[in-house]
């Protein structure tokens, strides 16, 4: 199976770990506060059940993973997250291996069953507002013939930047939604864990 | 942070699990799902009725279940929607012939989880209905797609459907007075200090000494503006007219009156409150044919409380009168 | 000062006046002694029981008035025992032929005025005996003149002579009932903050954020030891160990186990302590026939909880499970 | 009727008033807080009902201005100040005027009285432990002919002195009591309230 699907979900994984306070302190701005929680003990139940996962195939293991986070995490986080990788994991189907060209369709379909799920679109403030601009970065620069290197130093800018310019936005999804105008001027939590986790695996790549 | 806590990650299990070990003879706890539930459940001539939700809002909902109130409740951690998963077990475990009510108080993620655990269900032949609460008055339709927040109100909803599903009313009928109650229910809440989900540590938000919130939701999110704290009776004015104007409630309606403890508010306190709106009611012309003064609906140990206002009518005014059983209690 | 409050004077009145309007079938308010009572009270065939005690302990003592428990409390200021006046007043309107029981926490200022009200009573005719409630262990007999201090226990008492008066038994008979409960029950309690009289307007005492008080009593008065927070089920070990060497209580033993929260302690929290408690006398082969989750004597918004432990025979068994009603309710 | 009597109540009640905080803040550092609002309100009362106190004669003034206290004031300090004013007005009798002569023997009726009442004994850290030294100085300077400021000013040092003495005392009755030795070092209320009273009382009078 796909050394490299194994080593993004890793590295996201520990990512959401390593910030669950941040995470959560972003969370707490404007919504409730447990967002970095939420999706540690999500990311934590994967970890712990890593060498038992189902590796028939990376379809299979994105799905399985996409389970325990639902099994583990309630509400957005574990709908939106659970979503993620279980869109992507059905994008592959039961390929052997992921190449370059998988990647811009996991993510389309990742973008499409995240509006479904939460029944939500650009610029309600949500990981949407990072993931949309991102993915686009990634198809121009894998249509343009960039290397992974490359790539991910673009993804993590991008990234970077659409999740500071979440700032002007109204929260629209979400408990931070309640807050009304008050979320102006604050940064979505979703947005920067999803920069944060890009900028991370950039780093692990390189390490 | 000032908490009776072990490891902050078992808070809710060690919670659920003290709830079963007091209540030995008429509730079963399945850790796997945060699961509380009657024993006796499910009943062939019974629709079963359960909540999810976040912990943190005891007693809703794990200590209210049983005889004439919720058949189950399996919630998320601290403030968190239960996962998809909980719901969908629970909805197989708690369900009869007769089907499966889910009552869900209006947030993103409970929507988002309900929705799942019920298409699930569903797949498995079982019959699920849904009732979406939401009577809070701080968050106006309009103003956002998701709709108004449901808190302290739903426990007119589950105490009304509760009593109804114990006399064999069908899923339908129960929807059907569900959705009444929500029709006639609206509550405003505000907060004097913030609350700390022991997986955090921390307060969600702090409030200076001389500050109050207005407008709170029940999972510590602030709320619809900040203001100098007033003596109790100007809150409860505040608080009232928002609810009482929005329905509107008039002059001759038969009402239910609630004052919600946030958690950390004495009963010495609610009580006080409890006066004031008493009075302002009667000034209105409301009766006041029952009334409800305690916690009902909490976000851990804030201080604060809610005013909930429920028009009346003769089959909901015996629903609410209809005796029920519940894991707390006082003797 | 985060508190719902008006004029701080004003609040123990306040409070009162909310009580009575959220029963105005049942009880009755007397705002020149403080005084919550039964409206069926005196009766011809049932002694009256009446307690005092300082304000702030809600919902004792003046929302367990009612069928089965109080018939009257007539309590002071916040933590301050009621005036002798108060206590004759009450006692002459409380008092049927039968007579009057007087039951008190023992703590000087209550001591004094009730011993001022009942000689005031007695030289009008009227009957009264006392029975003293001093439960907790954390205040050793021999080291202060002034014996145990009275606390959450005092609910086990009230309920027992309540019962057992509602079956017409002698003010004698009560008074040795009362006794017997006070023999075979122990509280400890402990604090993890202060709290703030309405009327003082600052904490009684501040706890650094890493500091629990042991020991504590319902007032507010610093306890046995300060030192570091533990886990929950460390702080549970200690009070546990504490009450059930104290009677002691051993194998074998038949009790009643109750978790009272002090104020500001979610019920969430009490039921994680219960968990452990109720391990802990498993584990020292109690049997636990009865348990008690929740706010019973507090001290206003203190975060905080104490652990009672009562030994049970049949009659004690029977007389707490007999039905009661009191102005506190869920439904 | 006796002005000086009337004076002397009116100077402890507004005393009284002046320092609820202080009184309290004392009472709070062994105790619960609550003897500072407590005897403030029982003199309030006895100010609101001033003018219509029953002035028959001193003695039946000091029972009234009891009775006042005892329905408005509970536990300890009402039963404590109820009694002080009782005892005092009981030793009067039917007098019409309160001599020098009286002083006294009306002091050492209130301590009995308090003894009775609160079961308590000099040294207990009370308010006791500075009232009797306080009675005695008054007694001998009485007996030397002093004049009434001298002895003012006597009383005024010997009770701030006692006051001051009951820090090493541990308390033996009331709340206090339930802190054992950690009451050690710490003022004892009572006794600080008596000592204040007699200084506003001392400069009351030359004032
Ligand atoms: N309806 C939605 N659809 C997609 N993403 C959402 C939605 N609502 C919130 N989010 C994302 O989830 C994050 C918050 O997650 P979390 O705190 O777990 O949810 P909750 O708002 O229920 O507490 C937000 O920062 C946002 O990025
Ligand atoms: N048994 C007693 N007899 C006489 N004086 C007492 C007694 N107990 C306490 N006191 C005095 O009363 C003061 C405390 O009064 P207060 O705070 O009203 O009583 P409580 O201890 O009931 O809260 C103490 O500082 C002490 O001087
Ligand atoms: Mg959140
Ligand atoms: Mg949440
Ligand atoms: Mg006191
Ligand atoms: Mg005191």
């Amino acid at each position: 199976m796909s050394k490299n699907v194994e080593f993004v979900v890793k590295s996201i994984a520990d990512t959401a770990l390593k910030n669950e306070q941040y995470f959560s302190d972003l969370d707490a701005v404007c919504g409730d506060g447990d967002f970095g929680y939420s999706i540690a003990r999500g990311f934590e139940k994967v970890l712990t059940e890593w060498d038992n996962i189902d590796r028939t195939n990376p379809g299979t293991f994105l799905k399985e993973v996409a389970k325990i986070i639902m099994s583990a995490v309630g509400g957005v986080s574990g709908s939106i997250w659970g979503t993620t990788f279980l869109r992507a994991g059905m994008t592959l189907g039961a390929k052997e291996e992921v190449s370059k060209e998988d990647i811009v369709p996991m993510l389309r379909a990742v973008i499409e069953g995240i509006k479904k799920r939460g029944n939500c679109d650009l610029g309600d403030k949500t990981y949407l507002d990072t993931l949309v601009p991102t993915t686009d970065v990634i198809e121009t620069a894998l249509a343009e013939g960039k290397d992974a290197l490359e790539i991910l130093d673009l993804a993590t800018q991008v990234s970077a930047d659409a999740a500071e310019a979440t700032r002007p936005l109204i929260a629209k999804k979400g408990r931070a939604a309640y807050t009304g105008e008050r979320s102006i001027g604050t940064l979505d939590a979703g947005s920067v864990a999803l920069a944060t986790m890009i900028k991370a695996l950039n780093e692990a790549w390189r390490a | 942070m000032k908490k009776f806590v072990n490891d902050p990650k078992d808070f809710v299990p060690e919670m659920l699990k003290g709830i079963a070990l007091a209540n030995p003879d008429t509730l079963k706890y399945i850790p796997e799902y945060n699961l509380i539930m009657r024993k006796d459940i499910p009943m062939a001539n019974k629709v079963s009725i359960m909540q999810g939700s976040g912990s943190g809002h005891e007693p809703a909902h794990v200590m209210i279940v049983g005889k004439g109130m919720l058949d189950a409740a399996c919630p998320g951690n601290v403030f968190a929607a239960p996962p998809a998963d909980f719901v969908y077990q629970t909805t197989k475990l708690v369900a009869g012939p007769m089907g499966v009510l889910h009552l869900l108080n209006n947030y993103t993620g409970d929507t988002m989880s309900f929705d799942m655990g019920r298409e699930l269900a569903e797949a498995d032949g079982i019959e699920v209905r849904t009732v979406v609460i939401n009577d809070d008055v701080a968050v106006k339709d309009s103003l956002y797609t998701i709709g108004r927040r449901g808190v302290a109100g739903n426990f007119f909803v589950i105490k009304a459907v509760g009593a109804a599903s114990e006399e064999g009313k069908t899923l339908e009928e129960l929807e059907a007075i569900g959705n009444r109650v929500v029709e006639v229910t609206r509550t405003m809440g505000m907060a004097l200090t913030g609350c700390t989900p022991p997986g955090k540590g921390s307060p969600i938000f702090t409030l200076e000494d001389d500050e109050m919130e207005m407008g709170i939701g029940i999972h510590g999110e602030p709320g619809r503006k900040r203001v100098k704290i007033e003596p109790a009776n100007k809150i409860v004015d505040e608080l009232f007219e928002a609810v009482a104007d929005d329905l509107p409630y008039v002059a001759g309606d038969e009402v239910a009156l609630m004052i919600n403890g946030m958690g950390g508010t004495p009963i010495s306190e609610l009580y006080l409150l409890y006066a004031h709106a008493h009075e302002i009611a009667e000034k209105r012309g409301l009766k006041i044919k029952r009334n409800y003064v305690g916690e009902y609906c909490t976000s851990l140990e804030m201080a604060g409380f809610s005013l909930t206002l429920v028009k009346l009518d003769p089959e909901l005014e015996r629903l609410l009168a209809a005796p029920a059983e519940i894991a707390i209690r006082t003797f």
